[in-house]
Formats: structure tokens, C-alpha cells, sequence
């Protein structure tokens, strides 16, 4: 369990716009171990889906990772060429998008669309081994035979996510990628889809990088998270640790924020405020501005910097108080 | 389903009556008739003309002759040529028609092809020098004063250069002693490209099913070669073997007209398959597809250009019906004397019978594509046949 | 409480479609079928079910956007003080049921003209109803973007919705549904579209707004979280039934029915360390049931809890 | 057919990366191997002396039909009468490099008629014997007999009605007769002159009767007949017709015409010696044998013609260029800028006709002031058309005052009138002299005005009156073409008006399209409604269109509106005089005497003037230097005599 999959160090991306350079992912880092659930939460724009598609290598072409690097297995993704990367995509990480509804191209059979992944990773698949294996793969996601067959505009809501499900284990990658695969799913069937990664996950033994900006997800989904505002961690470490006792103001923001069917039922704080334009490099602290807590026990102006307060468990620098330097 | 075709088949005979009263009206409403050029010979007497146009039944109130050729029109009958009696207007249709077929589906077909291709790799090298320039010959093809592009042309290719003859769909000396009628000709190839066309596709869909994408294209390619190879005996069997000369002389005048119409034609589709397809990629599919690891063609070809090609399609299917009454510049132009010369000619010279069978040749044509375009559309999108139930 | 400002009963809305798309053979889909609740003046009621269950065509049916196919709807006439309705009102009552029967949708950018700065898209209510002086309109929407939080007002008035944030546009929505001060407030998923931190502060702005000016809500969403956050009662809706109404915190702690136990055993627990309990229910089990029983009616359990009570052994499936 | 493009679209979208209907193309173009090289056109039964070469002329329309007695019926385009020419024969012809009248099959001119005593007049014609059709039939009397009859008794439609009339109604042909063999006996309803025999009857076509007789069952079967097969009378025969694209005629053997010799004469004499061994010697001397001559040898000289169907004029120029034809046929001759774009390059031979036609302007003679012929005249003097033909229209056009073109040298009547005395005049001459003219008619006004001489425009009268005390009517409108249509009607007719209102006439020049034009001056009800027009003529070989123009039983307000009696007097010119020499000309039996009696109308209309005829223009046309024609310079130019290939020889 504690050897580390997927290593990403001082991670920095930006956009290039007419606008001028957007920061989105601000010197990340973070791992994943084998058979580890990783969850990563924050706002929309908080750079989480732009680290997604950065571990992939799909950023947009207007994209630049100024720095960082992540180490697959060991082995550096920044800097492969496309096709020595298309090797990579599918094989070692697979991705489930958010808006799963639009992941199958609608004039393509699903079961097609599958084989296809297989065709590219496994050129020497007879046509039989192929279908055998989506047809394995479908049962295990509790799917139908028969859906290979179907377009995707055939199946509801939560029989596309489930292929989509199928479809990122087609070629038994180590890790998968879920970047909010259960939204505009109603919650019966976000709760059939997280039991089938969950079930999935363990069957396989794969590591799971979770996103979502729905932290009662995430807490049921992950054994680490990592907490993402304005393109930088603020606060990363074992989910039951960093529920239980949020160091970072923009946590517990969160947390406060999200309503709960057990339990008393308390008033939510909402949080006022928008997120920063991420267009201009932010001095200090980057949730400053709409911190409830501002002055009171951290210090704002100083640089942002992970610092270890418990067991695996980092929060930004200057969410903290003065004993913390 | 089959209530929507029944209930298209109807509006469709709906229309087409409406259309050939409104044809007839407006021909009727041109000042004169074809026999008009009687009355400028100060030598003939007023008879002269009078029984003529008696003989036609020209004489006869409109609501009497609009009746007669409606209720003959249905019987399948479409009338004599006022010009060329005692031809029929549907033995010019027969005499024209294939040559306007065999330049315009060559030109509609390559044109189409072209312009896909184009568009997709300028949707696919957005931003690149190379989409700029080629977005700009599109504009400029697109927008080109047809004529006078036809005319530069022919007289660049033609005169210039001296590689393609000049107009005309034959070489005349070269046929002097031919045995056969261009027409024959014609159909022979026309016969040949259909031949060769299902073929094709015959293969195509045999080879559907084939695992490794590496062996479909090299299987592909390779009867494709083969139907080349196997072509050559084709045209050396029997009567063909005399004709492959002429069916040359033929291919070889096609080629100016072809490659200027396509020139012309192909900027359409390029700009519309373009935007579709700029829509197309910015679809999550497309970035599936990525991820998948699948290669940036496989990602161009079968992912984005494939669901590009609906809209690309139906307007494609749409224009098909311009192939006639657009071809009149191309035929005067190119001395091509097809469908379009025949419209022209009759129009011109109110041959009423023959112009009327052309327009309705022509407007049933654009009705059946139509609704070809629409059943078809239903097909090749399955979301479509969802939706047509709600 | 107080007395009753809309009274449902059995109301019903049918879709005829092909079912084929060869033989244009027709079929009927009972999208609402049978809904009867009641909404008191100043409560809320959270309407939750899966998507496809039948909740926005109840509301569009109980607004008139779309004609319903039976039932009754009563609306309270406030001008009148009495029940009406509304398939017999005047057109003066129809007038002043339109002015106090407001929606608020989903996608807040999709329900806003992108050609119109945020004045003309609140004041247009105003326009339609010819409501007050033109001076009286402009002070009218100042002071309504002031109590929806958009401050200064000054600053949104010549604005477009593209120009601001999903939050600010949802907040412009809510304002240009409450310019009208209506009674009745229609709200289909109003927050699913927006992020956590927004979310909370559009709700609880909702909910001030519903205690200052005393609407009432039919509160549309699929997550029993949020409908335990805004709403008095929850009805839960399964194919076009209701299944189960009751007090919110009587329904979560007390849920008789299996579908609504279903419901809340989906929602996840923003605590790592709670163990949902599973709960799985053969839906097209339920499904069977519920449609061969057509007449079934709900059956109060008391404290107002009304559930449908019919056989519920065979679509359990106990884990 | 849908199908297959479908088909082909459908493999086109199954398959994205080949191109199948690119290939079908090319594919096609690669199976062209066997060179089988055009072999040397002759046709089996040639002699040793059958001419060599291929004269190709380019057409621009595929003609209708090869069958005549389907052109005169009901296509009268000019373009399939250009492929006919040799089918049918004829007592008579026109030699037109002088247009002038000469026997053909017939072996004199026979000018006079027999009074049958019943009120029906003949003609009897000895035509040449020993012709023979290009079947090997001897072409004979009762030729003429078979074709009247046909027309008259299918009946034929059409035009027939003018070449053979036969409704006898009106005056018409009743009986064609052979007495024997090689005499060709035709009978009148009425005493014809040169319209209805020289001009009518006696050019009327005759078609073979051996092969024609066949069909001839009814109108419908006989016009079916392609025609392609039928015999001809000249020296080519159809080759090989492929619809749309060309047509070949190729040399016959048999040919009468071959070796003939032909001199013309510039008085419009016509000598002709044939004796080439295959028809029978022919000799004859027509008209006046004076003057100076030239003497051509007939044809053919080629073995095969060619006629190319371009659709397009520009196309067809550049095929021409590029030596694809060697003579484009063009009814309307090239475009000025193609024609000096073409004589720069070398090969090209241009030559520059008159064509036969004129521009004209025409006065409403029915109202004042174009009633009054002091004031026609006073216009006519002071217009000074050589200013505008070489100063502004820079010889694009060519002057012309008298109604006869002035290459029809023996029907050209001389100026007289005020036009004579004013020709010579500078323009503040022609001024004062107008001037003079009105006065002299008694027209009055306030102040007679000034010019002040040399280049200066005249200080017009004011206060005009007629010699009645009529008032000039304000605001009158000269109506002309506008200049996309005619740059040249449209420049004259703004000089004349300024002219025009030198003289004091309150006039402007009003483009007009030419079909309200039409309308307004050939219409009844509008008769009166104008004043001033120009428009144009084009005219025929026999130069009797004075008759039809003046005669005052053609004038519109006559006669109701311009389709039912051919042509009419839109100018209302009314005159006793002219009409009785119009009565003597239609009668008149010899071309001399109709040439005394036409210049005599001349002379009329030269005083009175309801005409001002203002220009003819060039015809241009091109060829290659590879061919050579025996004349070039004709009325009407090459295009007349469809370029003429029986007697075009070709160089390599």
C-alpha cells in the first residue's frame, strides 16, 4: 500500500490569453499510492480539473506547465511527445470527465467506442478477446450485454456513467481519474455510481483520484484529499484528519457550507465573495480577501507554503499563526 | 415511420401540383410565344401564324391548355417540342441528361470530398499559417464571379499551358469514325462508375468488421487497386474495348470543367464542415478520444469529422438539387451542352413543353432530395429517431 | 399555521407519444399522476425526487406553463380573500394569480435574455403588468437588487448577464421573480448549477427573502440535504405519485415509505467517519405496484405524515 | 440516377481517408490507351482529285434539325439553315458579293409572266439539265412540283406560308406544273412583280422528291425525319453528326458546283462559267456587265468541313486562338476589343464589314411639329453626323443617308434635298441655313437668335412658332436606347436633341429600354403619343423594305398594332406619290425597273424626310490565315454566306 503511483512535485500551469496569463495550478504537490483514494476538492476554477487534465497531458495547446514534474511509476510525463504519451494515456491512467453524458461521441456505438481504446493499446486483440473483455467489464459495472450494441443516447443518465466506468478499465490502467463523474446525476443514481467506483476500486486494487467540489462525496469517497483554492493546495492530508480537525480557513469554510441530513439541523455559514482572478500573480494569501477568520490567527501577507501540522497532514503557511514559520 | 413517408409522399405530390401550375402560369406570363418569330418575316401573312399556333393549341384560353397538360402530365405524358417536332420533350431530357450527370455527380462527388477534407484540416490546424491561407482561397473560391474564373480558367489551362482542350466534351476529329454516340458513350461510363462506385462500397462494408485498423486500410487499398486493375479488363471486354478510346477522350475533356467547378463547389462545404467541426472538438467526446490515447488522425477522421459530417451531408444533399439549373454556366461555358443548355435553350426560345419537363425533371428531383435529405438524416443520426418520437 | 394558498388535488398531466417509430403506435406516459398537497401561506414545500419523476411538470402544470391534463388547483386570492380556481377565474383573477405566481429556474444564464442589461431583464415583469410610474419601476428595481444582495445596485443596472457571475445571475432571477412581491414562488433546483459556497448564501437568501416578504415556496430538488435546508415539508415524488409528505424533520427521521428510505440512504454524509447505512429497492418492482394500484390513496400516520400505504414486501430488498 | 450519387456519397462518407470518385475519374482517363489516330477523312468512293485539308468553323448553337422542311416549318433558327444550305435548289439566287439576282437552276432570268386570260399569271423557267441531287437523282421540274405540293397539302406550317404561298385568300401560288422534265411552270392568283416571283417564288426551295416523297404521308412523319441523310445539292454531304458537340460535312464527288468560274461586276453583273467536267456546262451573262470585276473559281477546295457547337462566345474565341477552328461563325460578328485583342497575333486574319442594317431616327409625322416638313428638314440639316461619327463615336460606325446600303452599288439613289446642300457645310452654316429653311416656311419667332460662329454653340430662337401660329409643344422626349444597349443610338440621340434645341425645339434625349420603345411607336392607341425616336433595321437581300417602311397603308395608326401585318409605318409618313410609285414598285418585273422606281421613293423621302437615317455599322470578324476565301468583302460579311466553305481552301 505505500508505494507511491503517482508523484506530482511543484506543478505550475498557465493559460495563455489575450487577457494575459491565467496562474491555474500553482506549485502542486502531492502523491497517490497504490490502491489510494485521492480526493480533490475546491470551487469551480480552482485549478482541479486543469491538474486532471495536466497529469494526462490533455491541457488545451493555449497551456504552459512553467515547472514541476510528475512521475508516473517512475517514469516523467512532462516532455513525452504525443505518441509516446498516447502509450501512456489508457494503458497507466484513464480519466472519467465530468459531464459523462457528453464523454461517448453520439453516432458511435458504445461497445465501438470501447474496442476502440482496446484496438489502439492491444493492436494484436482478436476481435473475440475484445469483446470478451467489454463484456467482462460491463458486468462488473452492472451493465448489460447487450449495451455494446446500443448508441448512447440509448441509455439513461447512470447507464452512460457506468460505460464510462467500463470504459476507463478497459485497459486496466493503475490509476483512474474521476473528476466529478456523478454531477447532473440525480442522487439515487450518484449513490449506485459511487458504490461501483468504490467496489470497483478495491476489486481492482487501482489508485482512484476523486474531484469533486462536493466535500460529503469526497468524504465518503477518499482516504486523502487535498484542498484546492485559486490553483494552490491549501490544505492536503488524510480525509478523516482534515475533516475532523480543518486547519485552513477556506476548509472549514467548506465544510461549514455543506448540509447534512443527520445531525442537528445548523445554520450554514455561507461565503461571501467570488474566487480571485488567478490573471495576476496573488501575493499572499489568495483566500485572504474572503476569509471569515482574516487577522485573526493567520498572517495574510506571507508567501504560500505547505507546512506539516500533524500526520501527513499540510496546511498553507500563512493560514497559520505565528508559532508556525 | 412509415406514416411520415406516406405523409411526406403526399405534401411532396401536393407540392409538385402546386409547383407545375405556378411553372405554367409563369411561362404563360413571358410575353410572346415560340412562334412569335413568324410574325417578324414581313414576307409571311397573319395566316401563317394563326394556324400554327392553332395547330399547338396556343390559341386556346389558359385555363383550357393549363388543364390539358396538367391532366396529360399525369398521364405521363410531358408533350411534343414547339422547336424541335416532333421530338418529344422527354427524348431531349433523355439525350441531355446523361451528360450533365456524368460532369456534375463526378464534380458534386469530388467537390464534396474536397471540401470535407479541406474543412477538416482547417478545423483541425485552427490558428496555423496554413489554415490562413487556405481559409482565404476557400473565401475567394466561394466568392469568385463564376464566369470569369471559368473563362481564366480555360484560358490559362487551355491556351496557355495547352494541357486540357478547350470546351467542348470531345475531341471532334477523334471521332470522326467513331461507332458510337457520345451518348452511348455516356452511359457506359456512367454504367462503369456506378459499377465501380458499389463495388467499393461493397468492400467497404465487408472490411467493416475487421480488428486491426492497419489491415482494414491496406485491405481497402488494396482492392481498391485491384478494382483499378480489374477495370482495365472491364474496358477490354467486348464492345468496351472500341469504346475505351472515346470513354477517354471523354474523361480527358472532363477534367477542366471538373476542376473548376470543384474549385468553385468545394469552398461550401470546407467553411460549413470547418465551423461544424470547430464545434465538433470542442466536444467532451473529443477529449475522450484523447485521453483514450487513440492518434490524432483516428481523432480527426472518425470522431470529430464523422459527426461533423451530418449537417456537411444534408446540405450536400441539398445542393445535389442545384446540379441542373446550376449547371447552366458551366454547360455555356464549357460548351457542355447538358440539362442545363436544354433549359436555357427552351426558355429562351419558349419552347414551353420542353422547358416544362425540365422544371418538373428538376422539381421532382429537388423534392426527392429533400426528402431523401430528411429520411436520410434520420438514419444516419440515431439521436434524431429519438426525438422525432416525442 | 395559517390558512391554505394553494390546494392541489389529483392533479394529473398525460403524455401521448409514438411509441414506435415504425408504426406511430401511441402510448400514454402518466408523468403526474394523481398529486394532491397543500401549501400554507409562508411555508415551504420541498418537492424531491429523481430526475424524470414528474416534479417540473407538476410545477409547470400548477403555473399554467403547461395544461394539465386533470385535477384541480386553488389558488388564494389575495385581493378577494378567497379560494379560487384556477380553471374558473376571471381574467382578473388570472391577472393577479400570474403577479403572485412566480418560478425561478435551473439555469440561471439560460433563463436570461443575454441581449438585455439586468434593468430591463427585472423591470420586464413590471412592463408586462404595467406596474407603477416609470419612476416608481426604476426605484422599485434598485431597491429589490438591494435586498437580493446586489450592491450597489448602481453597479448592475446597465450590465448583461454574461458580465456577471452564476451566483450574481441567479440573484438577478430571484429578483426579477420577487419585483412582483408574489405570494407563490415556484423553485426549480435554483442552486444545483451553482458551487458549494454560492449555493449557501443564494439559499439563505431565500429563505430571508420568504420570511421578510412572506412567500411560500415549491421548492424543486432531488437532494433531501438541501431540501432539509429550505424547506417546512417535503413531498417525495416517485414516477408521478407522490409517495410520502411530511414534516421535513419527521420525514428524514421517520420515513415510512421505501422509496423515500431509499432517498435518504443515497445521500452522502459529509463525515468520513459515518457508515450509511444501504438500502436497495427494486424500482420497476415499485414501479409494478404502484401502477396496478391506481386509486391508492395517501393514509396520515399522524402528525400530518401522509404515505401511500400499499403492499411494500416485494420490491424490498433488504442488504 | 439520385441513387448513384447517393450510393457514391455514402461510400464517400463510409470511407474517409480514399478518395473513390476522384480515382472513378482518373481511372477512366488511364484506360485511353490505344491510340487510335484520327484517320485521314475521306470517304471510300473519292476520286484521286478529292480535295484534302478541314476547313472547322465553331458555332455557337447545335442546330435544331438537318431537315428543311422542318426548319421552314417551325425552326427558323438561323444557325440550323447555316447546315442546310445544300439540301434544297432553286430557280434563282442572290450572288452576294454584290447581292445581286442570277439564275441558278434556272438557265435565264425570266422576268415576265403569261396572262392565262383567268385571272391567273405564270411563269415558265427551263431549269439546267444534267444536275444531279448528291444520291444520283437528276434533279428535275417536278422537284419544284413535289415540294409546293407537300407544303400546300400536308400543310406545312410556318414559313411555308411565305416561301410557297398557297392560301389563296390572299395572293399565293396555285399550282406548280412540269410540263416537261426541265421546265419548271409556276402559276399566280395575281400578276407578280419582283416581290412575289423574282425575290419570292423563284428563290423558294425545291427538296429532292426521290428521297423526301417517302415521308411525305403527314406533317408530323415528315418532320421526324432527321434529315441527316438527305441528298444535297452542293458539295458537301453530312459526315457524322454528334449532337451538341460538331458536325462534319465531307466532300461529294458528285458535286456540280466543283470548278465553276464566277465574275462579278461592280455595276452588278454576274457572269458564270461552269464546265468542270461532272455537271453540265453552264454559261450565262445577268445585269450590267460594266464597271470593274472580279472572278473567283468555285470550290470545294477541302475535303471535310467541321462545324464546332461552342456554347460560348468567349470560349469559342479562345479556341479559335488556340487554332482549335479556323473561322468562328458569329451572326453578330467578334466584339470590338476580342477582334484588336485577336489581330495582334499572328495567323489571325480580321476583316471589317458593313453590315446590312441602318440606325435611324424617325419624326411623328401625325403631329406638330414632325408634321411639318420645314421643320424635318431644318433638323436633318443642321445634325451634323460626321461630327459625331468621327469625333465622338471614333468611327465605330460609318454615315449613311439614303435608305440602301451603299454596297448595293445599283440600288443606291444620290443624295438630294437639303441633305445634299448642307452636307458640305460648317456647323454655323448649317445653323443659319435651318434657320433659313424654317423661315421660309413661314415659321415665326420672337428672336431668330444667333450663332456666333466656328466651333461655338448656337444662341437658339425663342418663341418659336409654326407657320400657322402653331405653339412648339414644351418638354418633348427623344426617345433612343440607352447606352448599355446601344452606345451609339444613345450618343447620337444626345447630339441631335442639343441640336435640336439650337434650332429651339424644347427637346431632351430619353434613354428608353428598347422594348417600351417598340411598344409605344408601334402601338395604335399610342400612335400620337411621341415625338422623336431612334431605333434600327436590319434588312434583307432585296432592298424593298422602303415599301414596307413608307407606304402609307402600313401606318400604325392604320393598322392595329404591330403582330398582325408584319411591318407597319410607326412615322405615319402619308404621301400620294410615294404611294403610287410604292403600287408601281410591287408590281415592277425587272430589277432594273425596281431599282428606277426605288431610287425615284428616294428622292421623295430625300425632300421630305420622315426619316433621318444616321448610321450603318461594321460587322468584324476573324479567321486563320491557314484558309483563304475567294472574297472577303460583302455586305453583311462571311457570316452571310456561312463562311462560305464550298469555296474556302486550307493550307497546311
Amino acid at each position: 500500500m505505500s508505494d507511491i503511483i503517482l508523484d506530482v512535485q511543484n506543478l505550475s500551469m498557465h493559460y495563455e490569453t489575450l487577457e494575459g496569463n491565467v496562474l491555474a495550478v500553482k506549485d502542486v504537490t502531492f502523491n497517490v499510492k497504490s490502491g489510494e483514494s485521492f480526493g480533490l476538492v475546491g470551487e469551480s476554477g480552482c485549478g482541479k480539473t486543469s491538474v486532471a487534465m495536466t497529469l494526462l497531458q490533455l491541457q488545451p495547446e493555449n497551456s504552459v506547465i512553467s515547472e514541476g514534474s510528475i512521475k508516473l511509476d517512475g517514469k516523467e510525463l512532462i516532455g513525452l511527445s504525443e505518441n509516446e504519451l498516447r502509450k501512456v494515456r489508457w494503458d497507466s491512467i484513464s480519466i472519467v470527465f465530468q459531464g459523462a453524458m457528453n464523454a461517448w461521441n453520439p453516432v458511435i456505438k458504445i461497445g465501438e467506442q470501447i474496442r476502440e481504446a482496446l484496438r489502439e493499446h492491444y493492436p494484436e486483440n482478436s476481435k473475440q478477446t475484445n469483446i470478451d473483455k467489454i463484456n467482462q467489464l460491463f458486468k462488473m459495472v452492472g451493465l448489460d450485454e447487450s449495451t455494446a450494441n446500443r448508441f448512447p443516447h440509448e441509455l439513461s443518465g447512470g447507464m452512460k456513467q457506468r460505460a464510462v466506468i467500463a470504459l476507463a478499465l478497459s485497459c486496466d490502467p493503475k490509476i483512474i481519474i474521476a473528476d466529478e463523474p456523478t454531477t447532473a446525476l440525480d442522487v439515487v443514481i450518484q449513490d449506485q455510481i459511487l458504490n461501483e467506483i468504490k467496489k470497483v476500486q478495491e476489486l481492482l486494487g487501482l489508485s482512484l483520484i476523486y474531484i469533486s467540489h462536493d466535500i460529503a462525496v469526497i468524504a465518503e469517497m477518499t482516504d486523502k484529499i487535498a484542498v484546492m483554492y485559486a490553483g494552490s493546495i491549501v490544505e492536503i492530508g488524510p480525509t478523516s484528519e482534515v475533516f475532523n480537525s480543518p486547519k485552513h480557513s477556506y476548509t472549514k469554510a467548506l465544510l461549514d457550507s455543506t448540509p447534512s441530513i443527520k445531525g442537528e439541523k445548523k445554520k450554514l455559514k455561507s461565503l461571501d465573495g467570488e474566487p480571485p482572478s488567478l490573471i495576476n500573480k496573488i501575493e499572499g494569501c489568495s483566500f485572504a480577501p474572503r476569509c471569515p477568520n482574516r487577522n485573526i490567527s493567520c498572517k495574510p501577507e506571507r508567501d504560500m507554503k505547505l507546512i506539516e501540522v500533524g500526520h501527513d497532514h499540510f496546511v498553507d503557511s500563512c493560514s497559520l499563526g505565528e508559532n508556525y514559520e | 415511420m412509415l406514416r411520415y413517408i406516406v405523409n411526406r409522399f403526399i405534401q411532396m405530390v401536393v407540392v409538385f401540383f402546386l409547383f407545375l401550375i405556378i411553372s405554367y402560369l409563369l411561362f404563360d406570363a413571358i410575353p410572346g410565344n415560340a412562334f412569335q418569330n413568324l410574325l417578324l418575316n414581313p414576307s409571311l401573312p397573319p395566316y401563317a401564324y394563326e394556324e400554327t399556333i392553332a395547330l399547338y393549341g396556343l390559341d386556346q384560353p389558359l385555363s383550357v391548355r393549363l388543364q390539358k397538360y396538367i391532366v396529360n402530365f399525369f398521364k405521363g405524358d410531358l408533350g411534343y417540342s414547339y422547336i424541335q417536332f416532333p421530338k418529344t420533350a422527354i427524348e431531349l431530357i433523355a439525350e441531355r441528361l446523361p451528360r450533365t450527370l456524368m460532369l456534375f455527380s463526378v464534380v458534386n462527388i469530388l467537390a464534396f470530398y474536397t471540401g470535407f477534407f479541406v474543412g477538416k484540416i482547417l478545423a483541425w490546424r485552427r490558428g496555423s499559417k496554413s489554415e490562413t491561407w487556405i481559409t482565404i482561397t476557400s473565401v475567394f473560391s466561394y466568392t469568385v464571379f463564376y464566369p470569369w474564373f471559368a473563362l481564366l480558367m480555360l484560358w490559362f489551362f487551355g491556351l496557355r499551358m495547352g494541357w486540357v482542350p478547350i470546351g467542348k466534351f470531345l475531341t471532334p476529329s477523334k471521332w470522326y469514325d467513331s461507332p458510337f454516340d457520345s451518348d452511348v458513350v455516356f452511359l457506359e461510363m456512367i454504367k462503369y462508375m456506378v459499377i465501380f462506385s458499389v463495388l467499393y462500397f461493397v468492400i467497404t462494408l465487408l472490411t467493416k468488421e475487421i480488428e486491426s485498423l492497419n489491415l482494414r486500410r491496406n485491405i481497402r487499398l488494396g482492392s481498391f487497386f485491384a478494382l483499378l486493375f480489374i477495370s482495365n479488363f472491364y474496358w477490354n471486354t467486348g464492345q468496351l474495348s472500341e469504346m475505351r478510346f472515346y470513354a477517354g477522350d471523354i474523361a480527358y475533356h472532363t477534367i477542366l470543367p471538373v476542376l473548376t467547378v470543384t474549385i468553385v463547389a468545394f469552398a461550401g462545404t470546407a467553411l460549413l464542415t470547418r465551423t461544424t467541426m470547430m464545434e465538433v472538438l470542442k466536444d467532451d467526446y473529443i477529449l475522450t478520444a484523447r485521453a483514450k490515447g487513440l492518434s490524432q488522425k483516428r481523432i480527426r477522421d472518425r470522431h470529430a469529422a464523422r459527426t461533423a459530417l451530418l449537417p456537411v451531408v444534408t446540405s450536400f444533399i441539398f445542393t445535389i438539387v442545384t446540379i441542373i439549373d446550376g449547371s447552366v454556366l458551366t454547360e455555356t461555358i464549357f460548351s457542355w451542352p447538358g440539362m442545363g443548355q436544354l433549359i436555357l435553350e427552351s426558355v429562351l426560345r419558349e419552347d414551353i413543353p420542353v422547358a416544362m419537363a425540365s422544371f418538373s425533371f428538376i422539381g421532382v428531383f429537388a423534392l426527392i432530395a429533400h426528402f431523401l435529405a430528411d429520411v436520410s438524416y434520420a438514419f444516419l443520426d440515431p439521436r434524431i429517431r429519438i426525438k422525432s418520437q416525442g | 399555521m395559517s390558512k391554505n394558498l394553494i390546494e392541489v388535488r389529483n392533479l394529473a398531466k398525460h403524455f401521448e407519444i409514438s411509441n414506435s417509430f415504425f408504426t406511430g403506435k401511441k402510448k400514454i406516459i402518466k408523468a403526474v399522476d394523481e398529486v394532491s398537497f397543500n401549501i400554507k401561506a409562508g411555508e415551504s414545500l420541498g418537492l424531491v425526487g429523481q430526475s424524470g419523476c414528474g416534479k417540473t411538470t407538476t410545477a409547470r402544470s400548477l403555473c399554467l406553463l403547461e395544461p394539465k391534463t386533470s385535477g384541480s388547483v386553488n389558488f388564494f386570492n389575495p385581493e378577494k380573500n378567497i379560494m379560487e380556481s384556477i380553471d374558473a377565474i376571471d381574467e382578473d383573477g388570472m391577472r393577479v394569480f400570474r403577479r403572485n405566481m412566480q418560478m425561478i429556474f435551473q439555469d440561471p444564464y439560460e433563463s436570461l435574455n443575454p441581449r438585455w442589461t439586468i434593468k430591463d431583464i427585472i423591470k420586464e415583469p413590471l412592463d408586462i403588468h404595467n406596474i407603477g410610474s416609470l419612476g416608481e419601476r426604476e426605484e422599485a428595481i434598485v431597491e429589490i437588487l438591494r435586498t437580493v444582495g446586489l450592491t450597489p445596485p448602481e453597479n448592475y443596472l446597465q450590465r448583461y448577464p454574461h458580465e456577471i457571475s452564476g451566483g450574481q445571475r441567479q440573484r438577478v432571477s430571484i429578483a426579477r421573480t420577487l419585483i412582483m412581491k408574489p405570494k407563490f414562488v415556484i423553485c426549480d433546483e435554483p442552486t444545483s448549477m451553482l458551487d458549494v459556497s454560492i449555493r449557501i448564501s443564494i439559499m439563505d437568501l431565500m429563505l430571508n427573502l420568504a420570511k421578510e416578504l412572506d412567500v411560500s415556496y415549491l421548492y424543486i430538488t432531488h437532494d433531501l440535504a438541501v431540501a432539509r435546508y429550505m424547506c417546512n415539508r417535503i413531498a417525495v415524488m416517485f414516477n408521478g405519485k407522490l409517495v410520502e409528505i411530511a414534516e421535513t424533520e419527521e420525514l428524514l427521521n421517520n420515513p415510512i415509505h421505501p422509496y423515500t428510505k431509499r432517498l435518504i440512504s443515497s445521500i452522502p454524509i459529509p463525515d468520513p467517519g459515518y457508515k450509511r447505512e444501504r438500502y436497495e429497492v427494486n424500482f420497476d418492482e415499485l414501479d409494478k405496484i404502484i401502477s396496478s394500484n391506481p386509486n391508492e390513496k395517501m393514509v396520515d400516520i399522524g402528525n400530518e405524515h401522509l404515505v401511500a400505504t400499499h403492499d411494500t414486501k416485494d420490491f424490498f430488498i433488504e442488504t | 440516377m439520385l441513387f448513384v450519387v447517393f450510393a457514391m456519397v455514402v461510400v464517400a462518407c463510409g470511407n474517409t481517408s480514399d478518395d473513390t470518385a476522384d480515382d472513378v475519374v482518373e481511372e477512366s482517363s488511364d484506360t485511353t490507351e490505344p491510340a487510335a489516330e484520327s484517320e485521314a477523312p475521306a470517304t471510300t468512293v473519292a476520286s484521286s482529285s478529292a480535295p484534302d485539308g478541314v476547313f472547322k468553323l465553331a458555332i455557337f448553337q447545335d442546330p435544331a434539325t438537318q431537315n428543311l422542311f422542318k426548319w421552314y416549318d417551325t425552326d427558323t433558327d438561323a444557325y440550323s439553315l447555316y447546315q442546310m444550305t445544300g439540301q434544297s435548289v432553286s430557280l434563282f439566287g442572290i450572288s452576294y458579293p454584290n447581292y445581286t439576282l442570277i439564275p441558278s437552276m434556272a438557265t435565264e432570268l425570266v422576268e415576265t409572266s403569261t396572262d392565262n386570260g383567268d385571272g391567273t399569271f405564270s411563269y415558265s423557267v427551263p431549269i439546267v439539265e444534267g444536275y444531279e441531287w448528291s444520291d444520283g437523282n437528276p434533279i428535275t421540274a417536278n422537284d419544284w412540283v413535289f415540294t409546293y405540293n407537300t407544303a400546300k397539302g400536308l400543310p406545312l406550317l410556318g414559313q411555308w406560308a411565305a416561301v410557297w404561298p398557297s392560301n389563296c385568300e390572299v395572293e399565293c401560288v396555285t399550282n406548280v406544273e412540269a410540263p416537261d422534265d426541265y421546265t419548271v411552270k409556276i402559276t399566280f392568283n395575281y400578276d407578280p412583280g419582283l416581290t412575289g416571283w423574282q425575290y419570292g417564288a423563284a428563290v423558294a426551295p425545291a427538296l429532292s422528291q426521290a428521297y423526301w416523297e417517302q415521308f411525305a404521308t403527314s406533317r408530323e412523319d415528315l418532320l421526324a425525319v432527321s434529315g441527316a441523310d438527305a441528298p444535297v445539292a452542293s458539295a458537301f454531304v453530312y459526315e457524322k453528326i454528334e449532337q451538341g458537340a460538331f458536325y462534319t460535312w465531307t466532300y461529294d464527288p458528285d458535286t456540280m458546283y466543283f470548278g465553276g468560274e464566277t465574275t462579278n461586276y461592280a455595276n452588278g453583273g454576274v457572269a458564270i462559267s461552269q464546265d468542270n467536267g461532272v455537271a453540265p456546262a453552264v454559261s450565262g451573262e445577268f445585269g450590267d456587265l460594266s464597271g470593274e470585276s472580279f472572278t473567283y473559281a468555285n470550290g470545294p477546295f477541302v475535303g471535310q468541313v467541321e462545324f464546332s457547337i461552342y456554347n460560348d462566345q468567349d470560349s469559342a474565341y479562345l479556341a479559335f486562338e488556340n487554332g482549335d477552328v479556323d473561322f468562328v461563325l458569329n451572326p453578330s460578328g467578334v466584339k470590338r476589343a476580342t477582334y484588336e485583342k485577336l489581330s495582334r497575333i499572328p495567323g489571325t486574319e480580321v476583316i471589317s464589314n458593313f453590315s446590312n442594317g441602318m440606325r435611324y431616327m424617325a419624326f411623328n409625322t401625325r403631329v406638330f411639329p414632325g408634321s411639318n416638313k420645314a421643320y424635318r428638314q431644318a433638323v436633318g440639316c443642321i445634325v451634323d453626323k460626321d461630327y459625331v461619327i468621327n469625333n465622338v463615336l471614333q468611327g465605330v460606325a460609318i454615315n449613311m443617308d439614303g435608305q440602301m446600303p451603299a454596297a448595293l452599288t445599283s440600288w443606291v439613289a444620290p443624295v438630294t434635298g437639303v441633305l445634299k446642300e448642307c452636307a458640305d457645310l460648317s456647323s454655323a452654316e448649317k445653323w443659319e441655313k435651318s434657320i433659313q429653311i424654317l423661315q421660309d416656311a413661314g415659321w415665326q419667332a420672337t428672336d431668330w437668335g444667333e450663332h456666333p460662329g466656328g466651333s461655338e454653340r448656337a444662341i437658339a430662337p425663342t418663341g418659336l412658332k409654326g407657320p400657322n401660329g402653331e405653339a412648339m409643344p414644351e418638354n418633348m422626349l427623344l426617345y433612343a436606347p440607352g447606352p448599355g444597349f446601344d452606345p451609339i443610338r444613345s450618343t447620337f440621340s444626345l447630339f441631335v436633341a442639343d441640336y435640336m434645341q439650337q434650332l429651339g425645339v424644347d427637346i431632351v434625349a430619353r434613354p428608353t429600354g428598347f422594348g417600351v420603345i417598340v411598344d409605344k411607336v408601334f402601338t395604335a392607341a399610342t400612335c400620337k403619343d411621341w415625338d422623336v425616336y431612334m431605333l434600327g433595321w436590319g434588312l434583307s437581300a432585296f432592298p424593298d423594305h422602303p415599301t414596307n417602311f413608307f407606304d402609307g397603308a402600313n401606318d400604325t395608326c392604320v393598322n392595329e398594332g404591330f403582330n398582325t401585318t408584319g411591318y407597319n409605318g410607326p412615322d405615319g409618313y402619308q404621301n400620294p406619290e410615294f404611294a403610287e410609285l410604292v403600287s408601281q414598285f410591287k408590281g415592277a418585273k425587272s430589277v432594273s425597273e425596281a431599282q428606277s422606281l426605288s431610287k425615284q421613293m428616294e428622292a421623295l423621302l430625300f425632300e421630305d424626310m420622315p426619316y433621318l437615317v444616321l448610321v450603318t455599322t461594321p460587322i468584324l470578324e476573324v479567321y486563320k490565315d491557314n484558309i483563304s476565301f475567294p472574297f472577303t468583302n460583302m455586305l453583311d460579311g462571311l457570316q452571310q454566306l456561312s463562311g462560305n466553305p464550298s469555296n474556302v481552301s486550307v493550307s497546311d
